[in-house]
């Protein structure tokens, strides 16, 4: 198990699927926008 | 041949209706890829003799700074394409390509900060690597704002081709000079961020994230590229 | 071939602005000894069309064609047989009127005798004026008289009589006559009637603007 | 054919020198903003002899770069909004000899002053004989990498309304390699070690970007000018 800098480890960590998360989310916003956009038209 | 690649590859409507069921695909791979690397990375995987368990950052470290890298490639890849040819699918994927370039050249930087705390004791360190990827960054920032400066479709297609391939005879002259200046300036000589004959059971994870984090930008440039096809086919 | 025998052809051309069609399916055959008139309102897109023709934009759809090669690909045999005035006039402020011309000439690698051409525009007596001293009118004739420089075939004026006194129009007429008399060709823009008939109108916008 | 575009050459250069230098305050600002950036370093760090010596190369070396790109700003859009460009885009000559001719003359009227400048204002920052010479034998090899690089981003810049800032964000990423050989070979000179390999790197930056910038330049500007 992890034992020594954890707090390093964890933050990196989550820092990385946040930003991969917030990367989806754009996209998938974009999309909802679009298609939104598109019922209209 | 090439309206044969025309017909069946190029074309908006033939991309659109091809990546229909390959995003699944892209997506499955990834998460496996994704869950084995974190799992192993961060549970399996021994740890440094040298640097404890801090090393685990290297898992999502270096495939960061990796793909940052390889979208830039595959950006100037399409630029060539765009120019020459004048090809329009590759122009969407250069445009969508950027800012996922720049979001993983800030999570590189970001990590690699974050490395350099325990190991450096300071969060920013001028190491010749970090430095070239901050001025990667910078690149790509670039990239964007051209991007959203020019508001003719075809001239930011055609401009920003021009300055991505301008970037990219630049950046090996770049990475080498600033590795020189950082040998003249006698920084710390710690290249702890360079793993050296690292251990199979090291190694493997590392792959996996590598390939997840290339997969995971095709997954996000594929949907942003379907909405950017839809989206112009709303315009016209 | 012939060397008379150029022809511009321009073939099923569209052109969009980002959200809407600015003129599509326009068809023209341009031969040596005929002049063509672009009629139509403001923002009809007169200028986009010879700034296609000029092969500065590209179009949507369709292609523009010199002596049956497409104008962008081949485009230094293009450049060679055509010269472009746009609305702007393209001349350098601070730089004398002589200078100008000397400018021009060095562009359009020509060996004409400049004293003559200032005295057909009728600058002759400004020639040492810093260009941006002239009145609008004497820009205007300045920047026609590259049409004396080039020996272009194929000329595309946009709005070429804009600010041009009664003298400046009639030399502007007699270069253009001159010009398809001896086999020329001329895309000329204009909302206005011009003095001499054209052979062949486009109509652009609203086509029962006649 | 080549005969007659090296003279083509030379006659426009010509014509673009005379355009620039007639603008007098536009030619002049460039130059007058460098002085000031190098002189508020002192300014603000007090007058530490020792501080002052070892950061002057960075100093001159950042001005330097500043002021090429303020300059850089006014390249090309004077031309396209007189539609002098237009001009240029229908010339029989290839476009990239006349963005040659654009560069070569404005690494004359702005390149060149700034190297005459420096030797002043190194003397102003303590800078030994030796460091003076580097000094200005790196802004000879570094500046046309400057004006050649610039012209690019300025190329593509040229139809963005308001493009003041666009400009220097696009290009500084580029002028990283030049920046530092430039103060490079100047510590170097300081420390007493040989130089003459970079002096052959910074001239291979030359011939690399003088090899690429003018074709890039002139594509850039056919596509920067379609309006």
């Amino acid at each position: 198990m992890i034992s020594d800098y954890g707090i390093y480890i964890w933050s990196a960590y989550s820092i990385t699927i946040f930003i991969l998360g917030l990367n989806i989310f754009f996209a998938l916003r974009e999309k909802r926008k679009i298609l939104h956009l598109l019922k209209k038209s | 041949m090439f309206a044969w690649l025309n017909k069946n590859f190029l074309s908006l409507r033939a991309f659109y209706i091809n990546t229909t069921w390959l995003i699944p695909w892209i997506m499955t791979g990834f998460s496996l890829c994704f869950i084995y690397g974190m799992f192993t990375g961060l549970f399996i995987a021994p740890a440094d003799y040298q640097q404890g368990d801090g090393f685990r950052i290297i898992y999502v470290h270096v495939p960061s700074a990796f793909a940052a890298m390889f979208i830039y490639l595959m950006m100037a890849i399409c630029a060539m394409i765009t120019l020459i040819w004048r090809v329009k699918i590759t122009a969407i994927c250069m445009s969508c390509s950027g800012p996922i370039g720049a979001w993983f050249t800030l999570l590189a930087l970001i990590t690699g900060s974050i490395w350099g705390k325990p190991m450096w004791g300071t969060w920013w360190i001028w190491d010749a690597r970090l430095t070239s990827v901050l001025i990667l960054l910078f690149i790509y920032l670039g990239f964007i704002a051209l991007q959203s400066a020019i508001e003719n479709s075809r001239t930011r297609d055609l401009a920003t081709s021009i300055m991505t391939i301008v970037g990219i005879i630049n950046l090996p002259i770049i990475h080498y000079s600033v590795i020189w200046w950082n040998t003249l300036h006698q920084g710390p000589t710690i290249s702890k961020l360079s793993a050296p004959s690292i251990a199979s059971s090291m190694l493997y994870p590392l792959l996996a994230m590598i390939s997840a984090f290339i997969l995971f930008y095709f997954l996000i440039v594929v949907i942003r590229m379907r909405n950017q096809i839809l989206m112009r086919e709303i315009k016209s | 071939m012939c060397i008379h025998n150029h022809q511009l052809c321009i073939n099923d051309l569209a052109f969009k602005h980002e959200h809407y069609v600015l003129f599509s399916k326009l068809h023209q055959i341009i031969n040596p000894g005929e002049m063509i008139q672009v009629r139509g309102h403001n923002g009809s897109g007169k200028s986009t069309l010879l700034r296609i023709l000029a092969g500065f934009l590209e179009p949507h759809k369709g292609m523009v064609t010199w002596n049956g090669h497409c104008i962008t690909k081949n485009r230094e045999d293009y450049i060679e047989n055509m010269t472009y005035i746009g609305h702007l006039n393209g001349i350098k402020s601070n730089l004398t009127v002589y200078e100008n011309l000397r400018l021009k000439c060095t562009l359009f690698s020509s060996s004409k005798d400049l004293n003559i051409i200032l005295k057909k525009i009728g600058l002759e007596a400004n020639s040492q004026i810093h260009a941006q001293n002239l009145s609008a009118g004497q820009l205007r004739r300045l920047c026609l008289a590259q049409l004396m420089l080039t020996s272009a075939k194929l000329w595309i004026l946009d709005e070429p009589n804009t600010a041009l006194d009664d003298a400046g129009q009639s030399l502007l007429n007699t270069l253009v006559i001159e010009h398809i008399a001896n086999k020329g060709m001329a895309v000329i823009a204009t909302h206005q009637a011009l003095t001499l008939t054209p052979t062949k109108t486009i109509f652009l916008g609203d086509h029962h603007a006649t | 054919m080549q005969l007659n575009y090296i003279n083509v050459f030379f006659q426009l250069t010509t014509y673009e020198i005379k355009i620039i230098l007639r603008s007098t305050v536009a030619w002049i600002t460039p130059h007058i903003f460098y002085v000031i950036i190098v002189c508020l370093f002192p300014i603000a760090i007090g007058h530490d002899q020792e501080l002052l010596v070892s950061m002057a190369p960075g100093v001159i070396w950042v001005a330097a770069l500043l002021a090429t790109i303020i300059s850089m700003g006014h390249l090309f859009q004077n031309d396209y909004h007189e539609g002098y460009l237009d001009l240029l885009l229908v010339s029989t000559y290839p476009l990239s000899l006349l963005a040659l001719t654009k560069i070569t003359s404005h690494w004359i009227c702005h390149g060149l002053p700034l190297i005459l400048i420096s030797p002043l204002l190194g003397l102003m920052l303590n800078l030994s004989v030796e460091e003076l010479y580097a000094l200005i034998f790196t802004l000879l090899l570094g500046t046309p990498v400057l004006s050649l690089i610039g012209a690019i981003g300025a190329a593509l810049t040229v139809a963005v309304k308001g493009n003041g800032l666009l400009l220097p964000m696009l290009i500084m990423p580029f002028y990283i390699p030049v920046l530092i050989f430039g103060t490079g070979i100047m510590i170097m000179t300081h420390q007493n070690m040989p130089v003459i390999a970079y002096y052959a790197m910074m001239g291979a930056l030359v011939l690399l970007s003088l090899g690429f910038a003018p074709i890039l330049t002139g594509q850039a500007l056919k596509i920067g000018a379609s309006r």
